[in-house]
């Protein structure tokens, strides 16, 4: 372990863990509060530059060995979770003038790097609670709203059921091969005998609870509808993404064992057609996100069938791509005259009329969620489509593919309501903010890059 | 039947309890403590393994394990504060706004 | 430009002229080039024809251009004028003309003048296609062109709705006669690779003969002839047709269009030579159609549908002819029918001129000294069709007579009595209607009556040429100018005795006719009244010919109409169809709902399903171990 | 510049014209419409230049371009015209200023968007025509849904919102199976030759075993037939057509059609020919189905635009006659009977808007007589009319009759040939079809022209001039496509060739349809 290595490999860290100090002691000194977004805005644009550049330029290393280690792929990921927290934070200054909101986002990003780049099951453990711990906080502060504790108490007590569904089958591994690494998850994956078996399956549990797939989703709608919208946007995207990501960590690039298949072909799917049914008659926005990051969970966890280099691409060019709309989406949303009404569907009624831009950047991100071409939902959807194909799950890959045809109405339906629909006369309508409206085109330049040459990213992963 | 396998055993009732506690109690303070039971299951079977291999890791494990323990009650503590003042009752029933 | 073409061309010039710019340029105009170019038409025929005289028997070709090319196949627009070619245009340029001039009369107060000679120069452009195509493929064009023009043309006051519907009728059974001359040609085409009908001729003058049905093509191509010239079952919209100007009835619904498929049947004679099924067919619907028409004929009191079912009687006897393969009999019948027939009806329509648009027979009568010359080239058409020799309608119709009995292609005694029965019921119905107009006491109403007044020049100088031509036309004997091309069938020896009481039996049964009619409706016409009373059911029937319009209206339309409102779009598109999309809509609504329900927002059901599931996916993943 | 640059200007140009008039200032809605319109009539100059300089004697690509999009994949963006797309492209830029045109009176709300979304079909539906990768072709495909879903909906009548969900929803369910096959189908090159490609020549190559091909057959081929339609799957069709704008009916009937018989043309049976070959009697029942049906249906709409509607879908049941016919006449045709329908169901929607403008209902019984009241508007009507109902000298009539002359020709031989009459016998029926055609077309004239004249709202003007050359502008090339096609079928005539080759085996093509229909 060299210092230059861990200033080096974890330079990304180092900046978040910079910028909360730097939000901390402002706290502490009584500096301005409006200096808190600057400062973590600052620190996640660093970051993410660093892990870009880190990754560009190769580096390779493992500041901790055995615990925590970096290569060029990871690095791209962290740069692409860490860059889907910017529109995070610009959404958030209509809602959190204070420094306690970005310090937890900052907490909670630094979990999720740890997450990806972790080595052993401990770092790992680390990464989620570091990354899950500050959103249950982050749920509950939006206590303008009632639900808020409701929201915060039902993630937490989820998302702690699965911390502790995780550590079980954590200790089944240690108990069968006597390491915390994680590649005592690939062999438990090959072995046969019940406590490996279980193991394996508590871990991934664990995962679909902390990524909601059906039927550990439940947490899911209630905790994105009462938490406010950058939160949820957070919850979304972010930490859906960290999830993920460290289960890919976990699978490797190994083809699966058929009983990994049913496992991760099932639920999923399961996850994408409930998903996408029940988003269909959802009259709140953030509910409606929910059901639908839902089923973008099947889908992420679909691209688990497929093997090799593909799986890892797969994965993380989704999370891309899924992550900026549905960013978009919620920076188009515009405000209102209090948080109830700013989440009804309704409200988005008349949209173009009043708010062309938003409008078109909040159908632009239905239409990518929805897979529709030539949007890059639709390159990251097909990318997961081909590798499962490619593995030889054709069957899985149709049943996926209808299941996800399901989804096209409901995201239809918003586009319906802000371009043409009559605006409902009762709430004066709101417009969308500043911050917000730098959050959108922050989405929207990547979006129209993927769009036009997705080639360039895929061939980047 | 070996030491091993009773603690084990242990272990894993431990965590079932926890499981099923969550699930029945009607109380959240009891919830919560059901939920620390079942971190505590898994300590004791992080415990055994790490004696059984003789390797530390598992021990470090547990240590993180009380400090996350920690931290979650830590912040349910305020929610939990939160909810009794707009609820004025601890039954997880009436917590149910939240729904569709 | 070659010659046949300008010939088909000039017409069609004359319809863009007058159709884009004959409003503003005034009836001058109009008239000008929409008689002057179907008369120079007429002109480039008659040189034509005797360039074909000069010229031996060589039939004139020409090609326009190359309509489209399919792999080894082209489809050229060529141009073919033989003998038989020669004979209808000269009779389509010849007929056309008189008849474009006559319009310029009747037609004078019009307000859709130009329109109406662009029409009329349109049918012409269609009509010389038809006839002088060499391939199928043009003469269908021709045939569909004709359909076209005659559907606006009848329903060219389009503002009465029921011209305007029977404009349709005539589009649509043309149409259905289409449908199977399409399924010949296609049959033609796959058999043969090719649709000019030199080499179909060819092919099937020569041995061994394709292999292919001829009859199967020669059913198919007759069903085309039903529909154009009026054949059971087909007929009905020719009577309807009369809803257009008289002049069109003239030329387009009984000199020209209607024998297209005459013309066309002896075009393909080789074919329909080898095809005796079809040719017995062919003899067997016109001899039905003959005496069918006939006896409607006999009880219509509408002076053009008299003259309406007389020529679809008249096509009944062409297509016997064909029938009985001699074709040039056939296009010799066309050729006395078109002077004969064209006279008649622009006579009526000098007489509907003179009453002010009255077409109804029991409103007329003593006419004849009112309007002398109307009456005396009517008088002549009328003897012409009946059939009193030496007018035309004489020679062409004992020359039909004579080989229904006597061809050696199926000739038989019981033709020949059915077809000389109607030929006595033609010239019976001929003279009633003669009689009725002209004769016996006026039945006009005065306010009628007192406007009654001759044609001017333009109409009469050519109901004076078309009579002339009726009463002498029968001795230019066509079917001996065509047998070079058109060989007449042979006559069994054991026959031939027959011939020349047969002809006084003909001539016998004109004057018969003739008697009857003066007997039944000479005088006051108390006879014919208490005759219809006797017959009362009968006359009805005759009356209202047969009730097939009401029958086709029962079986054919209605049904399509109810299958398509009711099982197509009620039960198909709206119940079934519809209803299953609807329904999977709703069932997706449905199960939205149900999901929505699992989702109560307690915490410890989520908890619950949360160990339920963990139980569940741990039981299942050790099912193999 | 070059000739393939050219063609990606032609692409390009709507991208080009959106960004130009949504940098417009808002409420400037003349110059919209005229920058939209002078956009067009750029492409459709362009394409014109193209079209002249397309040499009908090469077989395959012209004015190809071909770059790596998504090298990781294979996936090239590769477009170029070919006898396939060259009239449908040439259709699609002709009806571009004419739609723009059109709707210069009729659209008053959101006129930048609407120009916008019209720029984006056009562009799409362009790509769709030009694209050699099937990648490319898949994203175009599915782009069209897009504008047109925002064209029925903004803009759309009353029931327009389940109109144009109906819409999307139906193309999108066979557009997700297609997408399956897509991917199988590339992955199956993949196994079969370790190379990575979407482009449709390496596509054509892959030999599957047929069952497969069946199963993939299936899947584009519902894509296809919905967006075609055929019955049973038309049910979307008269809600789109009944609910759009006239510019949306336009695009609809003039072009969006003809993708799905293009796409069986150039994917579709190609790319499965074993398959196809066993399906050809259910495509020729199916297409018969659609003839008779969509005729029948058409008899008893009392709304004029759903009569257009369900004529398109018999007229384009003529198209999956002469494709499945396999015989060169028939391909041909189909080709021509695909151009043909866009611009007469083009210009009678165009006119169905035009008198819509004027009265504001498109319930037949309010109409009647118009022939006296409005005679110019009367003449191009009783024109179109006649050219919908394939009378000869339209070019109606020059599609109609080469699909039937070689469905007939094809299934004829096969039944001489000792195959089952199955296939003669639907061919025989669609022959018949012609006379619904004429009925249910005549009957509609005269209930609208003829009788006496009703028109709600009267007095009404006759058509002006835009009107006018819009109309004119359709005619003349109904007419030019009627009187001598030869020089458009000479340009398609290779790439027919060159499908027959490959959809019914290359020796001996007749044997094996004849074979083909004996099993």
């Amino acid at each position: 372990m060299s210092w230059q290595a861990v200033i080096v490999g974890m330079l990304p860290e180092n900046l978040l863990l910079a910028g909360m100090v730097a939000i901390i002691v402002l706290e502490i000194a009584g500096g301005p509060r409006r200096a808190a977004l600057p400062l973590a805005v600052l620190a996640v644009a660093a970051a993410t530059l660093a892990a870009l550049l880190l990754a560009l330029a190769g580096a390779e290393g493992a500041p901790f060995p055995g615990q925590f280690s970096v290569t060029p792929p990871t690095l791209l990921a962290k740069a692409i979770v860490i860059g889907l927290a910017l529109p995070v934070l610009l959404l958030s200054s209509d809602e959190f003038s204070g420094g306690e909101f970005h310090l937890l986002l900052l907490a909670s990003l630094y979990g999720v790097c740890l997450l990806l780049s972790s080595d052993s099951f401990l770092t790992l453990f680390l990464g989620l609670e570091i990354m899950s711990l500050p959103v249950y906080a982050l749920v509950l502060l939006a206590f303008r709203r009632p639900q808020s504790a409701e929201a915060a108490l039902k993630y937490l007590v989820l998302s702690g059921a699965a911390s502790a569904t995780f550590l079980l089958g954590v200790s089944f591994l240690y108990g069968g091969t006597g390491s915390l690494g994680i590649e005592a998850f690939a062999v438990a994956l090959e072995a046969s005998e019940p406590m490996a078996v279980a193991a394996v399956a508590l871990v991934v549990i664990a995962f679909f609870l902390k990524a909601a797939v059906v039927p550990f989703h439940t947490w899911a709608p209630d905790a994105y509808e009462g938490a406010s919208i950058p939160v949820t946007a957070y919850m979304a995207t972010v930490v859906k993404a960290g999830a993920v990501l460290a289960l890919l960590r976990l699978f490797g690039t190994a083809p699966l064992s058929p009983r990994a298949i049913e496992l991760l072909a099932i639920l999923p799917l399961v996850s994408i057609v409930w998903g996408n049914l029940a988003a269909m008659r959802q009259p709140g926005f953030r509910r409606m996100i929910a059901y639908s990051s839902i089923a973008h969970a099947g889908y992420l966890f679909y691209a688990f069938l497929g093997a090799g280099a593909g799986r890892f691409q797969a994965v993380v060019f989704y999370v891309l791509a899924y992550g900026l709309t549905n960013l978009a989406a919620f920076a188009s949303i515009p405000a209102a005259a209090d948080d109830a009404a700013r989440d009804r569907l309704d409200s988005l009624k008349g949209l173009f009329q009043r708010e062309p831009y938003a409008a078109l950047v909040l159908a632009m991100a239905m239409l990518s969620l929805a897979g529709i071409p030539p949007f890059p939902g639709f390159v990251a959807k097909f990318l997961v489509f081909k590798n499962v194909m490619a593995a030889g799950y054709t069957t899985y890959a149709v049943l996926g593919l209808v299941a996800s045809y399901l989804g096209i109405y409901f995201y239809l339906r918003v586009v319906q309501y802000a371009f043409m629909s009559a605006p409902e006369a009762v709430p004066a309508p709101g417009t969308v903010g500043r911050a917000a409206l730098a959050a959108s085109v922050l989405c929207l330049a990547p979006v129209v890059l993927l769009t036009l040459f997705p080639g360039w990213v895929i061939a980047l992963l | 039947m070996d030491k091993t396998q009773v603690l084990l055993a242990l272990a894993v009732a431990l965590f079932a309890l926890g499981m099923i506690g969550v699930v029945v109690r009607r109380n959240v303070l009891v919830m919560l403590m059901c939920m620390e039971l079942m971190l505590n299951g898994v300590n004791l079977s992080l415990v055994t393994f790490a004696h059984q291999a003789a390797s530390n890791v598992g021990a470090v494990l547990v240590f993180l394990v009380f400090v996350v323990a920690a931290a979650e009650i830590a912040i349910a503590i305020p929610i939990v504060l939160l909810l009794v003042r707009s609820k004025r009752t601890l039954d997880l029933a009436s917590y149910s706004d939240l729904k569709g | 430009m070659g010659q046949l073409t300008l010939i088909v061309v000039l017409p069609l010039l004359g319809f863009l002229l007058n159709g884009l710019a004959g409003d503003r340029l005034g009836k001058g105009f109009v008239s000008a080039v929409g008689c002057g170019l179907p008369a120079v038409s007429f002109l480039l025929t008659v040189k034509c024809f005797l360039d074909l005289a000069a010229g031996g028997d060589a039939p004139l070709v020409e090609t326009a251009y190359t309509w489209a090319a399919v792999g080894d196949s082209a489809f050229a627009v060529s141009f073919w004028f033989d003998r038989l070619a020669a004979v209808m245009t000269l009779i389509v340029t010849g007929v056309g003309t008189l008849i474009h001039v006559y319009s310029i009369g009747y037609m004078h107060a019009d307000r859709s003048y130009a329109r109406y000679f662009a029409y009329l120069n349109l049918f012409l452009f269609f009509m010389l296609l038809l006839v002088l195509g060499k391939s199928l493929l043009v003469l269908f064009v021709g045939w569909e062109g004709v359909g076209l023009a005659s559907y606006l043309l009848i329903g060219f006051w389009f503002e009465d709705m029921d011209k305007a519907r029977a404009g349709k009728k005539a589009f649509i059974a043309n149409r259905i006669g289409d449908a199977g001359f399409l399924l010949g040609m296609f049959v033609l085409y796959s058999a043969l690779g090719t649709l000019e009908m030199d080499r179909i001729n060819a092919a099937f003058s020569a041995s061994p003969l394709p292999a292919v049905s001829a009859s199967l093509i020669g059913v198919l191509l007759f069903v085309g002839a039903t529909g154009k010239s009026a054949q059971i079952p087909l007929y009905v919209w020719l009577p309807d047709a009369m809803a257009g100007p008289t002049p069109v009835s003239a030329l387009i619904h009984a000199a020209t269009m209607v024998t297209a498929g005459v013309y066309m049947v002896a075009r393909l004679a080789p074919v329909y030579v080898h095809a005796p099924e079809a040719s017995q067919l062919v003899a067997f619907v016109g001899a039905l159609t003959a005496i069918f028409a006939a006896t409607i004929a006999i009880a219509q009191t509408d002076i053009k549908k008299v003259l309406a079912y007389s020529t679809v009687s008249q096509l009944g006897f062409m297509f016997v002819a064909l029938g009985v393969g001699a074709y040039g009999v056939a296009v010799f019948h066309v050729y006395t029918h078109a002077f004969f027939k064209a006279c008649l009806f622009l006579g009526a329509g000098s007489v509907i001129h003179a009453l002010s648009g009255e077409q109804d027979i029991r409103k007329m009568g003593g006419l004849a000294r009112k309007i002398p010359v109307t009456f005396v080239t009517f008088l002549v058409a009328t003897a012409a069709i009946a059939g009193i020799p030496p007018l035309a309608g004489f020679f062409s119709k004992d020359e039909i007579l004579w080989f229904a009995f006597a061809s050696g292609r199926g000739g038989s005694t019981l033709l020949w009595l059915v077809m000389s029965a109607t030929a006595l019921l033609t010239a019976f119905y001929m003279f009633r209607l003669l009689w009725l107009t002209f004769f016996g006491r006026s039945r006009m109403d005065p306010e009628v009556e007192h406007h009654v007044h001759e044609s001017p020049l333009s109409m009469t100088a050519v109901l004076a040429v078309l009579a002339l031509l009726s009463a002498v036309g029968g001795f230019l004997s066509i079917p001996h100018f065509l047998e070079p091309q058109l060989p007449l069938p042979a006559v069994p020896e054991a026959l031939a005795r027959y011939q020349t009481p047969l002809v006084a039996v003909a001539v016998a049964i004109g004057l018969a006719g003739l008697a009857a009619a003066a007997f039944v409706y000479g005088g006051t016409g108390e006879r014919a009244r208490r005759l219809a009373q006797r017959f009362a059911g009968v006359h009805r029937v005759l009356y209202d010919k047969y009730y097939v319009d009401e029958l086709y209206d029962a079986v054919l339309a209605r049904p399509l109409l109810w299958v398509s409102e009711k099982v197509f779009l009620g039960l198909g598109d709206r119940k079934l169809l519809d209803g299953t999309l609807n329904g999977m809509a709703a069932l997706a609504s449905r199960g939205a709902g149900l999901l929505g329900r699992v989702q109560i927002g307690s915490l410890q059901f989520y908890a619950f399903l949360v160990l339920a599931a963990t139980v569940a996916v741990i039981l299942w993943s050790w099912r193999h171990v | 510049m070059s000739d393939a640059a050219l063609l990606n200007v032609v692409l390009w140009l709507p991208v080009a014209g959106m960004l130009a008039i949504a940098a417009l200032p808002k409420g400037a809605d003349d110059a919209v419409r005229w920058l939209a319109f002078a956009v067009m009539v750029a492409q459709l100059l362009a394409t014109a230049a193209l079209y002249g300089r397309f040499d009908p004697a090469v077989a395959g690509l012209q004015f190809e371009t071909r770059v790596p999009w998504i090298p990781d994949w294979g996936v090239h963006y590769q477009i170029g015209l070919d006898g396939y797309n060259v009239l449908l492209v040439m259709l699609t830029a002709f009806l571009g200023p004419l739609v723009v045109a059109g709707a210069f009176s009729a659209i008053r709300q959101d006129v930048k968007l609407f120009h916008a979304m019209v720029f984006l079909i056009q562009f799409a539906m362009l790509g769709t025509f030009v694209a050699q990768d099937l990648f490319v072709f898949y994203v175009f495909w599915e782009t069209m849904l897009i504008p047109m879903f925002v064209i029925i909906g903004v803009w759309g009548g009353e029931r327009r919102i389940y109109a144009t969900l109906k819409f999307v929803l139906y193309t999108a369910f066979g557009s997700i199976l297609m997408l399956a096959a897509v991917i199988y189908l590339v992955w199956a090159l993949y196994q079969a030759s370790g190379e990575v490609s979407f482009a449709f020549a390496d596509l054509y190559r892959v030999a599957l075993p047929v069952d497969v091909q069946a199963l993939l057959l299936a899947a584009f081929a519902l894509s296809f037939a919905i967006k075609v339609p055929m019955v049973p799957l038309h049910t979307w069709l008269p809600d789109a057509h009944v609910e759009a704008p006239t510019a949306g009916s336009v695009i609809l009937a003039g072009v969006l059609l003809k993708m799905g018989t293009y796409g069986f043309m150039k994917l579709g049976f190609p790319l499965f020919p074993e398959a196809t070959r066993l399906a050809i009697p259910l495509v020729m029942a199916l297409s018969v189905v659609s003839i008779v049906y969509g005729a029948c249906l058409a008899l008893v709409q009392t709304d004029i635009k759903k009569i257009i509607a369900y004529s398109s879908i018999s007229h384009l049941g003529y198209v999956m006659l002469g494709l499945a016919s396999l015989d060169l006449l028939g391909i041909q045709g189909a080709v021509i009977q695909m151009v043909s329908h866009g611009l007469t169901a083009a210009g009678l929607f165009l006119m169905v808007g035009m008198i819509y403008e004027r009265c504001h209902t498109r319930d037949l019984a309010a109409y009647g007589g118009l022939a006296k009241a409005l005679p110019v508007y009367s003449v191009f009507f009783m024109i179109l009319t006649l050219a919908s109902v394939g009378l000869p000298t339209t070019s109606g009539f020059t599609g109609e009759f080469l699909v039937l002359a070689g469905a007939f020709r094809s299934s004829w031989l096969a039944f001489q040939a000792g195959g089952s009459g199955f296939n003669l016998a639907m061919a025989s029926l669609a022959v018949a079809g012609v006379v619904l055609g004429a009925l249910y077309m005549l009957w509609f004239a005269q209930r609208f022209l003829f009788g006496a004249a009703k028109v709600p709202h009267a007095p009404v003007p006759d058509l002006n001039l835009r009107e006018k050359l819009v109309l004119a502008a359709i005619v003349a090339a109904v007419f030019a496509l009627g009187l001598y096609p030869a020089p458009a079928m000479e340009k398609t005539e290779l790439a027919a060739k060159e499908y027959q080759r490959l959809v019914a085996g290359a020796p001996a093509a007749k044997q094996a349809r004849a074979e083909g229909s004996a099993r």
